[in-house]
């Protein structure tokens, strides 16, 4: 009885071989089967090429890093432009709407003098615990100003530290084009056209004020303006990795400390000249943003040293696999 | 006759009669069988001071590896397996004391008149073990040979009895589980319930033994969570 | 007279071989098993609501983690099912990359399935890490086009959600210049195997009536030898211009189910053969543009579809009223069809074969418990 | 060592005290790097087998790997289920282990003896014997059903295993006449050191035999169904966590070492080898330890080999295989290593029949043409039963391949 409509030469039987005689020989050609694969595997190279199937595959992860492909996606992290240091969020709310397990929380940033919509966001909550990195916040925003982040090492003891909120989630442009090239060069003009549009409608520090770092070192609004004095201790907030959040407490408390100091000066109206030791505390987190600077001025802390050096490795080697895939691919 | 060896002698004498009353006395079962274990261990060790080499390996691989098991098994199979409302001393004690003054008094002049004293079985232990030939010296170690010949020579025939009662036994319980395997439940796996519906021979059964309704051919079982 | 006595063993939730959180009530007489009542729904994630909730595009993540070797044939599913709800064509060259992303997903399916099986026969994970490896550089690829190893979401209404480009074709045809030594080591491995055959034959036989009966599919139907396949019988995407065969058993064994398996693997794999081939030719792009993803509007009526999971007839059902979000969303899984043959399957065997069956069945408790 | 010690100026007592002491280290010490290095060369080698690497970090290679668990396991909890039996749960692993030390009494160590016990070969099995009782009281005492069923399992496969591995060491003893395992040592020095009982057919035979059966006895795959994962999850060892379980897996790899000791040195010539004699005094015992280690760590890498290999018979099949598969096989062995030893040896054990054929070669010389007989003789026996007994079980398997009429009787009833 066949249930099937299926043409007979579509279907086979497969082999049993149940009137076989067996005298070990299954057996023997299985350990034969594994003892060829040992000998391959002792005595040749490791390799990853997709056509072996000989040899080792590992990889050993903290030294050796697979590249990553420039579509995969972990957490959803936020631009701002290097140069003028202005985010690329509008609060459209797109995908605050779109988001399955809606982790995403906007509060949209308001004029302060008309109390007039900007396009602009004043706080930005991305609960990373919930996050099912599906991607649809990075597809459906209109203006290219959330990404999808390919650091995968987010792993902390402090829960509550996975409600990240804007300080946390903010990343330059050219931190964005190092890890997704050809992605970003699709949609940058586009995105920076419309960036420019918005800034033109972004009274004073509204959509900088988030202590994004602009090239030079210095953070954006602790050069402003006085009010903005809270700015430069929201810049020491480690931003990079979240993993390494809640180890630098000592550098943390260094920087707060200097933030002051320098807010101070400025209410006194020495502002620019004390720029300098602000911009020094200010970086010692800025591992991602803007790594040679941060290197100089890096206070101690082998825990950040390390930070910095790992992500400085891992860019440099990140920029030779892509490359190489470039030439592999004939570009 | 060196004092370590006394001094062990001692040591593991006092194990083997101490874990012997304590086969007797423990209220456990389980535990009971694992003292005799213990006892039956320390009765190799006892061998093998002597340098009866193969008795002690004998000793161990019978008794403490295999009878004991066996027994331990047949704990278990029992339904009753801690044993808490087991009395420990019977009403008639007196009898199994009485046999087993019985065979101390059988057993120790035995040994007082035929065995040997210290002193000459260390020298038989120094001078090494009797020549082959020599089999009248009833001294000498007790060495895999030596018993291999007895049983195929002198004790010929209480060996061939003996081994032909354990064969008898053994038949005996292929015979009863033979016939338990044929008695036994065997439950129907789901390709032989369909062949015998087949055929019609029977209806099939369910796991009590019952008949199962007919309806059943083509069931589908409800799960917990389709139910819900 | 000698009496065994019956002894209840509780197998899960929590034991090394239920794939999952699975548990089983298991009855035996000595060795022999009696009864088995499953026990099972502590995955539970309200996935059927979720999805009467969420708009139609927000539940395709969700899709990914039922059957979670299998997200890509999820996502297919899925998209097919809205597709004829709301009527949308889907490009050629999309459909083609679909059927490529399924076949290699039941290649990985398989390999990692049947390592499992064999791992749970005790086997020491050898088969299982060499069809790891081969998982492994096939997610890689997924990672490639999708941006996720195992959570691909990559289908979208009308198409998928990236091209593949040539670099994805290059790499592919060089995992399938390793997939046929692959498959020659696994079959060397243990399909002739004395210990698996005496592991593997007539145990956990489920006939053909009772398959049918019991409304199983996929590999465990074609292994008691029911010639029943989806992509034959109702083809779907551009199932119909491909040549292959559909294996199927003849006992309805755990053997059987292993053949067809491996058989499978090697039609997949012919399958992907063509698909490159004609590819190229495929008109259309990967996404059909016209369609407006994260506003679809189904009108109201019913739709039910169906694809050839690897582990047997995956389908949605979703009832629209019109709006942007289903009124109704049923997901009719095989894992769980398939799961509640188990129980007649094992009776009158003893426990070591029940896992073994099991592992035969190729559950996911994802897909399960829902 | 104690003569010595004596000549040193100690008590007698004194001096056998001393050497037993430091003989006890010793062997202690030996086992339990042995096992210590077994661990990781198991796990280093099926990494390879499995395309992976293994352990590799902790020290050179991985090398002190096994050394950083015993120090987790030594850190971890030690917990006793509420119901147990809890001296009968603490017993049960000190149990293993002393039966595991107990065998390593006797094992040679290349040319070096510990203890040379007349019935060397005998104390061996028996010790494993007693991992039986370890294992009872393991199951029985965690008051779990799975420890429960593990327990049963692995001491219905130890006893029955047991029968198999003492009879395929019958012929051994009969070719060497002793069943000490300095005299089998001896006896296989012949051929410039290559004259190993695994070169003639009855020691083939034998040799595979024993290394089937001590794979049940050292519950390695395919017959590790006392501590089968999948099923009964780790059988007699569910309960037990921290430095208790690692005291099973200590005794449990070191009588995986000591198989493979003890068959490297009945089939595989122990630390004879070309050029021991030659070099004699330290050096030859130097080199005799180091050709007993490579032999045993083949034998291991065998064990490693079908483990990475092969999936683990159901219980009733291990049953048959043992009582319907070797138990035979291993009485055929007998029978024809005694036609071998008749052969070879026919002066010492028919004097008529050096009467009538004439006395055979001296013990210096071998007599070719006496081996070529016996080598044939007992050729033909074993692969004759060899081919007997598979085709039998082959028609046996095909008989029950699927459900039969009388299978179905027999449900009937």
């Amino acid at each position: 009885m066949t249930l099937s409509h299926l043409a007979t030469e579509d279907v086979f039987v497969v082999e049993r071989n149940d009137a076989d005689f067996r005298a070990g020989q299954g057996m023997t050609k299985g350990l034969g089967i594994v003892f060829r694969k040992f000998r391959k595997a002792l005595f040749g190279k490791p390799n990853s090429d997709r056509a072996d199937t000989e040899g080792q595959f590992n990889v050993q992860y903290p030294e050796e890093r697979l590249a990553m492909p420039e579509a995969y996606r972990n957490m959803p992290i936020l631009l701002y432009d290097d140069a003028t240091g202005h985010e690329l969020c509008t609060s459209c709310f797109q995908c605050e709407r779109i988001c399955p397990p809606q982790v995403i929380h906007i509060t949209q940033a308001k004029d302060p003098a008309t109390g007039k919509p900007v396009p602009a966001a004043a706080k930005f909550v991305l609960e990373y615990d919930t996050c099912m990195s599906c991607g649809y916040c990075a597809e459906v925003c209109p203006f290219d100003a959330i990404k999808m982040d390919h650091d995968f090492e987010l792993s902390t003891a402090n829960h509550p530290e996975l409600d990240v909120d804007y300080n946390r989630l903010l990343r330059p442009v050219s931190y964005y084009e190092t890890i997704a090239p050809t992605m970003w060069s699709d949609v940058k003009e586009q995105a920076m056209k419309k960036l420019q549009n918005n800034i033109k409608r972004r009274p004073g520090d509204i959509g900088r004020d988030h202590g994004q770092k602009i090239k030079g070192g210095a953070p954006v609004a602790a050069a402003a303006t006085p009010a903005a004095g809270a700015a430069p201790a929201a810049a020491a907030k480690p931003r990079g990795p979240v993993a390494a959040i809640g180890k630098n407490m000592p550098e943390d408390k260094t920087a707060k400390l200097l933030a002051i100091r320098a807010a101070n000066a400025a209410k006194r109206g020495g502002g620019a000249a004390d720029a300098a030791p602000v911009a020094q505390a200010a970086p010692v987190v800025e591992a991602v943003a803007d790594a040679p600077a941060a290197v100089s001025a890096a206070p101690t802390g082998p825990v950040a040293a390390i930070g910095q050096n790992m992500s400085e490795d891992k860019r440099a080697k990140l920029e030779a696999i892509r490359a190489a895939k470039r030439a592999e691919r004939g570009e | 006759m060196n004092p370590i060896a006394i001094g062990v002698f001692i040591v593991i004498a006092l194990l083997t009669l101490g874990s012997g009353i304590m086969v007797v006395t423990v209220r456990n079962i389980i535990h009971s069988a694992l003292w005799l274990i213990a006892s039956f261990i320390g009765v190799a060790a006892l061998y093998l001071l002597m340098e009866a080499e193969f008795l002690a390996v004998v000793q161990i691989l019978v008794y403490a590896g295999a009878v004991s098991i066996l027994v331990l098994f047949a704990i278990m199979l029992t339904r009753q397996v801690t044993g808490e409302g087991v009395r420990v001393v019977f009403e008639r004690w007196w009898v199994a004391l009485l046999i087993a003054l019985g065979l101390f008094g059988v057993i120790v002049p035995t040994l007082w008149k035929h065995g040997a004293t210290w002193e000459e079985a260390a020298k038989l232990a120094q001078v090494g073990p009797a020549p082959v030939e020599g089999a009248a010296n009833s001294l000498q170690v007790a060495t895999a040979t030596e018993i291999g010949r007895s049983f195929m020579g002198e004790y010929l025939l209480p060996f061939e009895v003996v081994s032909v009662l354990l064969l008898m036994a053994l038949i005996g319980a292929v015979v009863i589980a033979y016939e338990e395997r044929t008695r036994r439940r065997r439950v129907l796996t789901l390709a032989e319930e369909l062949a015998l519906k087949k055929r019609g021979i029977v209806e099939p059964r369910d796991a009590e033994g019952a008949v199962m309704p007919r309806e059943a051919e083509g069931k589908v079982i409800l799960l917990d969570s389709e139910q819900a | 007279m000698l009496k065994t006595e019956e002894l209840q063993i509780n197998i899960g939730p929590q034991h090394p071989s239920t794939h999952g959180v699975f548990r089983m009530l298991v009855t035996v007489d000595g060795e022999t098993l009696v009864d088995l009542k499953p026990v099972f729904g502590y995955l539970h994630r309200n996935h059927e609501q979720l999805g009467e909730v969420n708009t139609y595009l927000q539940n395709m993540p969700f899709t990914d983690r039922l059957d979670y070797f299998n997200s890509m044939v999820n996502n297919h599913a899925y998209a097919r099912t809205i597709e004829t709800l709301a009527g949308v064509e889907v490009p050629e060259r999309a459909q083609y990359i679909r059927v490529i992303m399924d076949e290699l997903s039941r290649i990985l399916n398989h390999a990692t399935a049947m390592g499992f099986m064999l791992g749970d026969m005790g086997a020491w994970q050898t088969a299982l890490l060499w069809g790891m490896r081969e998982r492994e550089k096939i997610l890689d690829m997924f990672e490639y086009v999708s941006g996720a190893r195992m959570m691909c979401n990559y289908c979208r209404f009308g198409g998928v959600v990236r091209d593949i480009d040539d670099w994805f074709i290059t790499e592919l045809k060089k995992l399938m210049q390793g997939l046929p030594h692959y498959f020659d080591d696994f079959e060397g491995l243990l399909l002739n195997s004395e210990i698996l055959l005496a592991r593997a034959r007539n145990i956990g036989v489920l006939p053909k009536e009772l398959a049918l009966a019991y409304s199983v599919t996929g590999p465990v139907l074609r292994g008691s030898g029911v010639a029943y396949d989806i992509r034959k019988a109702e083809p779907y995407a551009v199932y119909d211009r491909f040549k292959f065969k559909v294996p199927v058993g003849t006992v309805g064994d755990v053997y059987d189910r292993f053949l067809v398996r491996i058989a499978e693997m090697r039609e997949s794999y012919k399958i992907l053969e063509q698909a490159l081939e004609q590819l190229p030719d495929a008109t259309g792009g990967f996404i059909n543009p016209k369609v407006k993803q994260q506003s679809l509007k189904a009108p109201a009526g019913e739709a039910y579809a169906r694809v050839e999971s690897p582990k047997g007839e995956l389908g949605f059902y979703v009832v629209s009223d019109g709006s942007g979000s289903a009124y109704r969303y049923k997901v009719r899984a095989p894992s769980f069809i398939n799961l509640s043959a188990l129980a007649d399957m094992c009776k009158g065997y003893t426990i070591a074969d029940v896992v073994v069956i099991l592992g035969s069945i190729d559950i996911v408790m994802g897909e399960v418990d829902r | 060592m104690a003569d010595a010690l004596t000549q040193l100026g100690f008590a007698s007592w004194l001096s056998v005290l001393i050497a037993s002491i430091i003989k006890v280290t010793l062997i202690l010490v030996g086992g339990s790097v042995g096992m210590m290095f077994l661990t990781w060369y198991e796990r280093r080698s099926i990494s390879y087998m499995q395309d992976r690497r293994g352990p590799n970090r902790v020290g050179p290679q991985g090398l002190l790997q096994p050394i950083s668990e015993a120090i987790k396991t030594m850190t971890k909890e030690d917990a006793t289920p509420r119901d147990a039996d809890k001296i009968v749960h603490f017993l049960a692993p000190v149990v293993m282990l002393g039966a595991t030390v107990l065998s390593f009494a006797v094992i040679p160590w290349g040319r070096m003896f510990p203890v040379d016990l007349n019935a060397a070969v005998l104390f061996v099995i028996a010790t494993g014997g007693l991992h039986s009782i370890g294992m009872m009281m393991a199951g029985w005492g965690s008051n779990n059903k799975f420890a429960l069923l593990g327990g049963m399992r692995g001491v219905a496969q130890l006893i029955s295993y047991e029968i198999p591995q003492v009879m395929a060491i019958i012929p051994v003893v009969l070719m060497t006449g002793s069943m000490s395992l300095q005299k089998i040592v001896e006896a296989q020095n012949d051929f410039a050191g290559l004259g190993w009982y695994v070169f003639s057919p009855v020691g083939l035979l034998g040799f595979a035999l024993f290394f089937t059966a001590s794979l049940a006895e050292g519950e390695r795959t395919p017959f590790d169904i006392p501590e089968a994962d999948s099923e009964i999850i780790a059988g007699y060892m569910t309960e037990y966590s921290g430095m208790k379980f690692a005291v099973f897996y200590l005794s449990n790899y070191m009588s995986n070492l000591a198989v493979c000791f003890i068959t490297a040195t009945l089939y595989l010539g122990g630390g004879n080898g070309p050029g021991v004699d030659a070099l004699g005094g330290i050096a030859g015992g130097l080199l005799s330890l180091i050709y007993f280690l490579l032999k045993s760590f083949a034998l291991f890498f065998v064990m490693v080999l079908i483990r990475a290999t092969v999936p683990r018979l159901r219980v009733d099949q291990l049953m048959s295989f043992a009582w319907k598969f070797l138990l035979p096989l291993v009485l055929v062995n007998i029978l024809s290593a005694s036609f071998w030893v008749a052969l070879l040896r026919w002066d010492q054990q028919w004097p008529k029949l050096t009467e009538w054929f004439g006395a055979p070669s001296t013990a210096d010389a071998t007599n070719w043409g006496r081996l070529a007989i016996a080598i044939v003789l007992t050729l033909l026996i074993n692969a004759g039963a060899v081919a007997l007994i598979m085709r039998l079980t082959n028609r046996n398997v095909q008989k029950h391949l699927y459900t039969t009429d009388e299978e179905l009787a027999l449900g009937l009833s």
